[in-house]
């Protein structure tokens, strides 16, 4: 019993930072270049990376990658729907996969699933991108901030924070992009929902990044004080700042990675409930919806679903590397 | 230098840790005796090797990914090739540690009683309450006052002084034939330093133990130290009595030390010998002697010191060191350069 | 020092309170003004809870009656001091108090509010608990075990399924165990018929079961994870090596030393986690349409039935505030050092 | 989310005699109850299937939403109306028989069918003596009187039909007997003795006994009655009585011991028990009357998609089914108050250019949607007369010829962009408008598509005049059907432009048509029920004349029989199998 359950202590003494610092070749390069070496070590990461960039390069180009296809996503296709038999359901052998339509055809208009996931990826990923902009936005501003000033600025942000992890977002969430108008703040259709989704994610995200952000901050402050007290005399703030946040962006990026596969969750799950972008557009939690009807069909719910896990996979993957190679104790 | 009465001999010594990014020999081939009733001090950098030395006769490296070899012999017994069962049945009982921290080398969650009864009980089938009696004595015998009451309080709830002394209690409280201190006073006010030592030195006595003190502080072992051994990148660079090492050093590393030591009775000026650049790395030591990057006096010897590694030599008198200086030429640095800035 | 715990406790409570009436008054805000941008009258928002035939003055005295005619304080006023003292409502045939907590009554179905949500609490209450103790048992253990064997086959195979199960949604994999499990196979309920633990455990647990190893499975991926840095953090902490030194039997070392310490923070993550389900599992609900206080709050929210989505807004967010009380509680016992502040 | 059906709210006073209309029908033979129909495809549309008389045992039934209320003062929907027989019983009632026969009225509190006298202002009905509610005590001429009188109260009961307020002589100002308490009410309702009420109306109204068969003349003891409480505790007057009720989850009917079979001649009354299960998914539902664990999908709208293949392609299944016809039609108004349609050139384009099939097929096809429309009045309406103004081409994909022609003619000959609003939580309307978008593509026209939740759909937006202009709402999806088949409860509501209210929540948002009003207006004066009938359809015409509706579907159901129980027909009346008549096998 006592051997299997070891836990390698040696993890304890052979500090890898004192084992870099050390290394010839690296030496006086500065942490995201010793973090970039590391990161380039980590296959699974850089695996995760470049799913990333592909589909990114896909959401870019989806309108060209469609063309291709020659199936637009929203197009009927209702030659290949059994609408004599009244079955509504793709004519062809699981769910009508072909050379054709790879992924098959929705049931009822016969829509090509394959274009239909892929451009579902521009709408994923920007609101996701966006979002995650908005919170760290957010979250960091309102973080220094709080842990910079301390006293009553602190104690409001911080019950501010309180507030907004006391509500049930989701509901929340789900309730608010239900009641908007199609037509608002100068935009409506699909720009306005995706503005409007970029707004209620990132808006409700920034919390968690936001007490990140200020205990940084607040350590930070405390070593910069002890530094500044022994220098001559108190430092401006601006300076703080200017050496704050580059102590920040490891953090930052580290938690802005790792936000974006929670976003696409989070945008996927309102698209589910129904209050996303609107019809016809593709997304991939829509479609998951437009799917729960036809459950027969699994073909249906298979692609967006896998859409969604390797995209937010991706994320998760390359963040936890970047975790590592930033914040080498964490392994 | 073997001996026979050594209660603790290690021989060739090497602990190797396989990373991401290489090999980490932490301890590279080390070897020294120790007897009952003597103090070794071991003295070095940190990343210089001396606390795996330390945890790894403890037996602390062992069933994780480090690769051990040489021997460890406490008295008689070979502690490298024993099983983890049988090294564990040892620590606490015959060889017990004290950490540099003592507020995280102890658990928050548990009382400093409940602590000392848990190391006492390990190894001792008696009743709880017979335990507790047994810690309230230790930590009497440390010089904690109300020890009744004490024995129920969290490691929070002491002061820095005290808590390193329930550490002693800890460490103490089966009898240890050996005690490794490892940097027993550096997290600690410079006041409750020498208690702390002074402490060390009449628990000594009183058990009659061997103690091994870690420590990157001359200063510290200066008191309690009958040798010292000074380590460089996992070797051993220097051995001798402290007499030796104080008075006598040999190599230009021990040399940096004893200049960056900071003493109460000299006015703090300027460092003598500053040791330039940072310690090397253990993936790819540097060829030749680890240390002559840094030293001072590497081109004396026409380019030795950088191909061919120094054996740790015996300059006489159990005075030993590794160094490619001939020793009028470590004799003339010394008296000329170093000693008068003393 | 029973007594600093009660002031601590009392001071809390009156925290969370203020909190709870920032949030409803937030929420409270947001279904009133809203609609209102959006161009919105009392007469059209009355139009929706009267029916076709209904003329002008009936709009009119449904708007009048739902107090949509008073300004926003107003009607926070009235709709919060029901649920302190409890308020009146005219039924038709005669006024009938509403005792407190009155959440109000649905503007569609007329039924009271808090019966309705003391009628959904057990269903969330019921699935929240199943789901966390398997989380909590599987995420943890595979954690601990993952953090013991860093870096073995199981290690990597534990860790490979968790970050696989925290990248799902559930309604997704919720949807494949429905489609697989309970409509191919039969082998379980497909959800929305809840019944009971105390009519008949067995068919209670038949109609969570699925649920409970969905939502479990994302969870115990986060915990897995969480626990095995935690324990991988704890195991390397100093005083894992000083009860190594005492000796201790290994065994012992990461149960009572390295396990104790690497689960407190799991402790507070669990509370919170807890805390926000209870509120409404809403996906998980939705997905297996379990008649819960989430799915409440979506037929809510679909019916525009204001009384309901305040109701489960506020029930939810009394569950976390309570849910953080007792963490922190929990922290101080586990914790001596917090115990001290 | 299941389509529910929508009752007509006759608003208007008018002379009607509709009771004629529903006998036209009614020489069609009735089918032979003894052997019974044959287990086949459609079996139960016009026969009894394992008729049988045999007593006891429970019928389970689903519903995968709540009951809007069991209240029968209030509820609305057909097969609530359907159901509600069980534990009440009306004046009038369908009679249980299957096909045509249904749409026959026959007493059931009721002695007989109504007696008109001053040239049908007042109706006089006999009340069966020994009629009992659950507690013993005898049902009475004043309970019936309080039933109605309290159903016009529409503050307490807003989403019950309006007809007697409509109709009955009530003193001005009335609010029904909570808030107007102690006013003499004489003058709309008189009950000379316990066993004979009299309805005393404004204006002649030929067809009052529809009204008596609705479920607000089931007698509501005045004692008893709070209001919108009453839901939760009804005191039974039929066979059944409520056991449990748990809002929101289930209830249940057990026997009223109370009940006397000598006093009702159209119930069987066979099984002990009836369980009905609230909000249970809707999927979940056709599997487990697959499986026989639950007899009747209560809610009588069909299977659901994923149900549509298995059940159609399993030859077993397919003949334990019932394709039935509903008097319901699916259609997209085409508001002429949105720019380019105030041209009627192009709303004929979006009349010729949709595409009729895919109309078809966002509503579940020919089985589960409907058949292609192309009148505004279903055929099972009397009076229904087939014309098609706008041909959709030989295939039915639409006319692209005709509809570039059109719009040429309107002055967009490169097409134009508008809005289409449509029930976000109804897939079949989001696939409706998505197969307008698509089929109107390639004229050029682009259709932005807005979905809106249903509970809203009528009140603030597709049926508000003013958020239709505003939001430039050209097209937007509907459906109507009647609350009995007739040509008057059928157009009314949808054509007349008079109910069009500028706060919104009508149905019709499009049809603006002085000379069609005035056309109803003339139908609903003519008392003979044959000429009346023929004057339906030129309405009709008129309308369609306009384009401003787009007919899609007559809308059709495909009903999973209950393989457990016996007595299964469908009742025209309801569209669906009949409640009443159902026994355990």
């Amino acid at each position: 019993m006592t051997a299997p359950l070891e836990v390698e202590p040696g993890a304890a003494t052979a500090d890898p930072e004192a084992v870099l610092k050390g290394m010839g070749k690296i030496e006086g390069r500065s942490l995201g270049q010793i973090a970039w070496m590391r990161l380039k070590r980590d296959k699974v990461a850089i695996g995760g990376f470049v799913i990333i960039v592909l589909l990114i390069l896909m959401a870019i180009f989806a309108n060209l990658i469609i063309k291709l296809i020659g199936h637009p996503p929203n197009q009927f296709n209702q030659n290949l729907i059994d609408t004599v038999g009244g079955t509504l359901a793709p004519t062809g052998k699981f769910g009508g996969m072909s050379w054709e339509h790879p992924f098959g055809v929705e049931p009822v208009n016969g829509r090509d699933i394959m274009s239909r996931v892929i451009y579902g990826s521009r709408i994923s990923l920007l609101i996701a991108f966006f979002a995650t902009l908005l919170s760290v936005a957010i979250g960091t501003t309102l973080g220094i901030v709080a842990g910079f000033f301390g006293g009553w600025v602190d104690a409001f942000i911080s019950r501010l924070m309180d507030i907004f992890l006391a509500f049930p977002l989701l509901v929340f969430a789900i309730a608010l992009a239900g009641v908007v108008p199609d037509d608002a703040f100068g935009l409506k259709g699909d720009s306005l929902r995706i503005v409007l989704l970029i707004f209620i994610i990132g808006f409700f995200n920034w919390p968690y990044i936001g007490r990140i952000v200020r205990g940084q901050t607040i350590s930070l402050r405390e070593r910069e004080f002890v530094d500044a007290a022994r220098s001559l005399g108190a430092r401006r703030p601006y300076i703080l700042f200017t050496e704050l946040l580059p102590n920040l962006i490891a953090p930052i990026l580290v938690y802005a990675t790792l936000l974006i596969p929670t976003n696409i969750l989070f945008e996927a799950a309102l698209s589910f409930l129904g209050v996303g972008v609107r019809a016809p557009t593709a997304t991939w939690g829509g479609m998951l919806s437009d799917a729960v009807t036809f459950y027969t069909m699994p073909h249906f719910m298979l692609w967006p679903g896998l859409a969604i896990f390797i995209t937010v996979l991706a994320f998760n993957l390359f963040g936890d590397g970047l975790r590592d190679a930033l914040d080498p104790r964490s392994r | 230098m073997t001996n026979d009465n050594a209660f603790l001999s290690v021989r060739d010594l090497r602990v190797h840790f396989p990373t991401d990014d290489g090999l980490v020999k932490s301890v590279d081939g080390l070897s020294f005796d120790l007897e009952r009733g003597k103090t070794l001090g071991i003295v070095g950098e940190s990343g210089s090797g001396k606390s795996v030395t330390s945890l790894s006769i403890m037996g602390l490296h062992k069933g994780g990914s480090a690769r051990i070899s040489g021997e460890v012999l406490l008295d008689g017994q070979e502690l490298v090739s024993s099983s983890s069962e049988e090294v564990r049945l040892l620590r606490g009982k015959r060889m017990a540690m004290i950490f540099q921290d003592p507020l995280s080398a102890m658990h928050p969650y548990y009382t400093v009683g409940h602590q000392i009864i848990e190391a006492y009980r390990v190894h001792n089938n008696v009743s709880k309450a017979v335990a507790k009696k047994h810690a309230i004595e230790m930590l009497d015998r440390v010089g904690i006052p109300q020890p009744d009451k004490r024995v129920d309080a969290y490691p929070h709830q002491f002061s820095g002084g005290m808590r390193q002394r329930a550490m002693i209690a800890m460490a103490l409280s089966c009898d240890p034939d050996l005690l490794i201190a490892d940097e027993p006073t550096t997290a600690l006010d410079v006041t409750v330093q020498a208690q702390i030592l002074d402490l060390i030195r009449d628990l000594q006595s009183e058990f009659n133990s061997a103690v091994i003190i870690i420590t990157h502080d001359l200063g510290v072992v200066a008191e309690l130290a009958d040798h010292i051994q000074v380590m460089y990148a996992g070797r051993a660079i220097e051995y001798g009595t402290a007499e030796d090492i104080f008075d006598r050093p040999q190599h230009p590393y021990t040399w940096g030390l004893l200049g960056s030591m900071p003493r109460i009775d000299r006015e703090r000026t300027e460092r003598l010998i500053p040791i330039k650049g940072t310690p090397p790395s253990l993936i790819n030591v540097p060829k030749g002697c680890a240390f002559n990057p840094r030293c001072n006096y590497a081109h004396l010897n026409g380019g030795a010191s950088e191909t061919e590694r120094p054996e740790l030599l015996d300059s006489g008198a159990g005075h030993m060191v590794a160094c490619h200086l001939s020793p009028q030429e470590r004799q003339k640095a010394w008296e000329t350069d170093i000693k008068p800035k003393l | 020092m029973p007594g600093t715990v009660i002031t601590y406790i009392v001071r809390r409570l009156i925290a969370a309170i203020g909190l709870l009436i920032i949030v409803s008054a937030i929420t409270f805000s947001i279904f009133y003004l809203v609609p209102r941008w959006a161009g919105a009258s009392p007469e059209t928002l009355a139009n929706r809870y009267v029916g076709r035939a209904a003329t002008e003055e009936t709009v009119k005295l449904t708007a009048e009656r739902l107090g949509l005619y008073d300004p926003i304080a107003v009607q926070y006023w009235n709709w919060a001091k029901g649920v302190v003292v409890g308020a009146e409502y005219d039924y038709g045939a005669g006024v009938e108090r509403c005792p407190a907590p009155c959440l109000g009554y649905s503007f569609i179905t007329k039924q009271p509010v808090w019966p309705e949500l003391l009628d959904r609490i057990p269903v969330t209450l019921s699935l929240a608990a199943g789901a966390s103790i398997l989380w909590l048992v599987f995420g943890v253990a595979i954690g601990v075990l993952s953090a013991l064997r860093r870096g073995s086959i199981f290690d990597r195979a534990a860790m490979t399924v968790a970050l696989a199960g925290v990248s799902l949604p559930i309604f997704f994999t919720g949807l494949i165990s429905l489609a697989f499990f309970s409509y191919r196979l039969g082998w379980t309920k497909p959800g929305g018929t809840f019944v009971p633990l105390t009519d008949n455990p067995v068919l209670w647990a038949q109609a969570l079961i699925l649920p409970w190893i969905t939502l479990a499975f994302l969870f115990s991926a986060q915990y897995a994870r969480l626990t095995r840095a935690g324990m991988l953090e704890t195991m390397n902490e100093d005083f894992i090596r000083t009860a190594r030194a005492k000796g201790l039997k290994e065994r012992n070392v990461v149960v009572q030393h390295g396990l104790r310490g690497a689960l407190t923070p799991i402790l507070t993550i669990f509370g919170l986690d807890v805390g926000l389900l209870l509120g409404g599992a809403v996906l998980t609900e939705k997905t297996f349409s379990l008649p819960g206080l989430g799915k409440y709050a979506v037929d809510g929210i679909v019916a525009n039935d204001l009384p309901k989505i305040l109701g489960v807004t506020l029930v939810a967010a009394v569950f976390i505030v309570l849910a953080n009380l007792i963490v922190d509680l929990l922290y101080a016992v586990v914790d001596p050092r917090v115990r001290a502040k | 989310m299941r389509i529910k059906r929508l009752r007509t709210v006759a608003a208007l006073s008018a002379v009607v005699a509709l009771a004629l209309s529903a006998c036209g029908g009614s020489d069609e033979s009735p089918s032979d109850g003894s052997t019974g129909a044959k287990n086949e495809f459609n079996a139960a549309l016009t026969g009894v299937v394992s008729p049988s008389d045999k007593k006891g045992g429970t019928i389970k039934m689903a519903n995968a939403d709540d009951w809007d209320t069991l209240d029968p003062g209030e509820t609305y929907y057909g097969y609530a109306w359907n159901f509600a027989r069980l534990y009440g019983r009306s004046l009038l009632m369908f009679k249980p028989a299957p096909g045509k026969e249904s749409n026959v009225l026959v007493p059931d509190l009721a002695e007989s069918l109504g007696v008109p006298s001053d040239g049908g202002k007042t109706w006089t009905y006999k009340i069966r003596k020994g009629v009992k509610y659950d507690d013993g005590t005898e049902v009475k001429a004043q309970d019936v009187k309080h039933a109605v009188l309290r159903s016009t109260d529409k503050e307490t009961f807003p989403n019950g039909p309006a007809y007697f307020e409509a109709f009955l002589n009530l003193p001005a100002g009335y609010k029904g007997p909570y808030k107007s308490k102690g006013v003499n009410t004489d003058s709309a309702i008189t009950t000379p003795d316990d066993h004979t009420i009299v309805f005393h109306l404004k204006n002649g109204f030929g067809g009052f006994d529809y009204l008596a068969q609705l479920t607000q003349t089931m007698p509501v003891p005045e004692a008893k009655d709070d209001g919108a409480k009453y839901r939760n505790h009804i005191v039974s007057s039929g066979p059944y009585k409520f056991e449990n009720v748990q809002p929101g989850k289930s209830f249940a009917l057990a026997r009223n011991d109370q009940w006397d079979q000598a006093t009702d001649p159209n119930r069987k009354a066979l099984p002990d028990r009836y369980e009905v299960a609230l909000k249970v998914s809707a999927d979940d539902i056709d599997n487990q009357v697959i499986n026989g664990t639950i007899d009747i999908d209560v809610q009588g709208t069909g299977v659901q998609p994923a149900s549509l293949s298995k059940v159609l392609t399993d030859p077993a299944l397919k003949a334990s089914s019932d394709n039935a016809t509903i008097a319901r039609l699916w259609y997209t108004s085409i508001n002429p108050t949105v720019k380019p349609f105030d041209n009627i050139e192009c709303r004929k384009a979006i009349e010729y250019g949709m595409d009729k099939t895919s109309y078809q097929t966002a509503y579940g096809g020919p089985f589960s949607g409907g058949d292609l429309a192309t009148t505004i009045m279903p055929p099972l309406v009397p009076g229904y007369e087939k014309f098609d103004l706008y041909p959709a081409g030989p295939d039915n994909k639409g006319d692209q010829a005709k509809a570039k022609e059109a719009l040429t003619a309107c002055g967009q000959p490169n097409g134009f962009s508008t809005n289409m609003a449509y029930r976000s939580d109804r897939p079949r309307e989001k696939a409706t408008a998505e197969a307008f978008q698509q089929a109107l593509k390639p004229l050029g026209i682009n259709l932005t598509l807005k979905g809106y939740p249903s509970g809203d759909y009528f009140s603030q937006y597709a049926g508000n005049p003013g958020f239709v202009v505003k939001n430039g709402l050209g097209l937007a999806t509907n459906g109507w059907g009647a609350d009995w088949n007739d040509g008057f409860g059928f157009l009314s509501q949808i054509v007349d432009s008079r109910v069009i209210r500028p706060a919104g929540g009508s149905s019709n948002t499009s049809v603006r048509i002085p000379e069609v009003d005035k056309m109803l207006d003339a139908a609903i004066a003519e008392t003979d029920t044959a000429k009346r009938e023929k004057l339906w359809a030129p309405i009709d015409k008129r309308v369609m004349e306009e384009a401003v509706i787009y007919p899609g579907v007559y809308a059709k159901s495909l009903l999973l029989r209950p393989k457990n129980l016996s007595n299964v027909f469908i009742s025209e009346a309801f569209n669906m199998y009949d409640y009443l008549s159902l026994g355990v096998k």
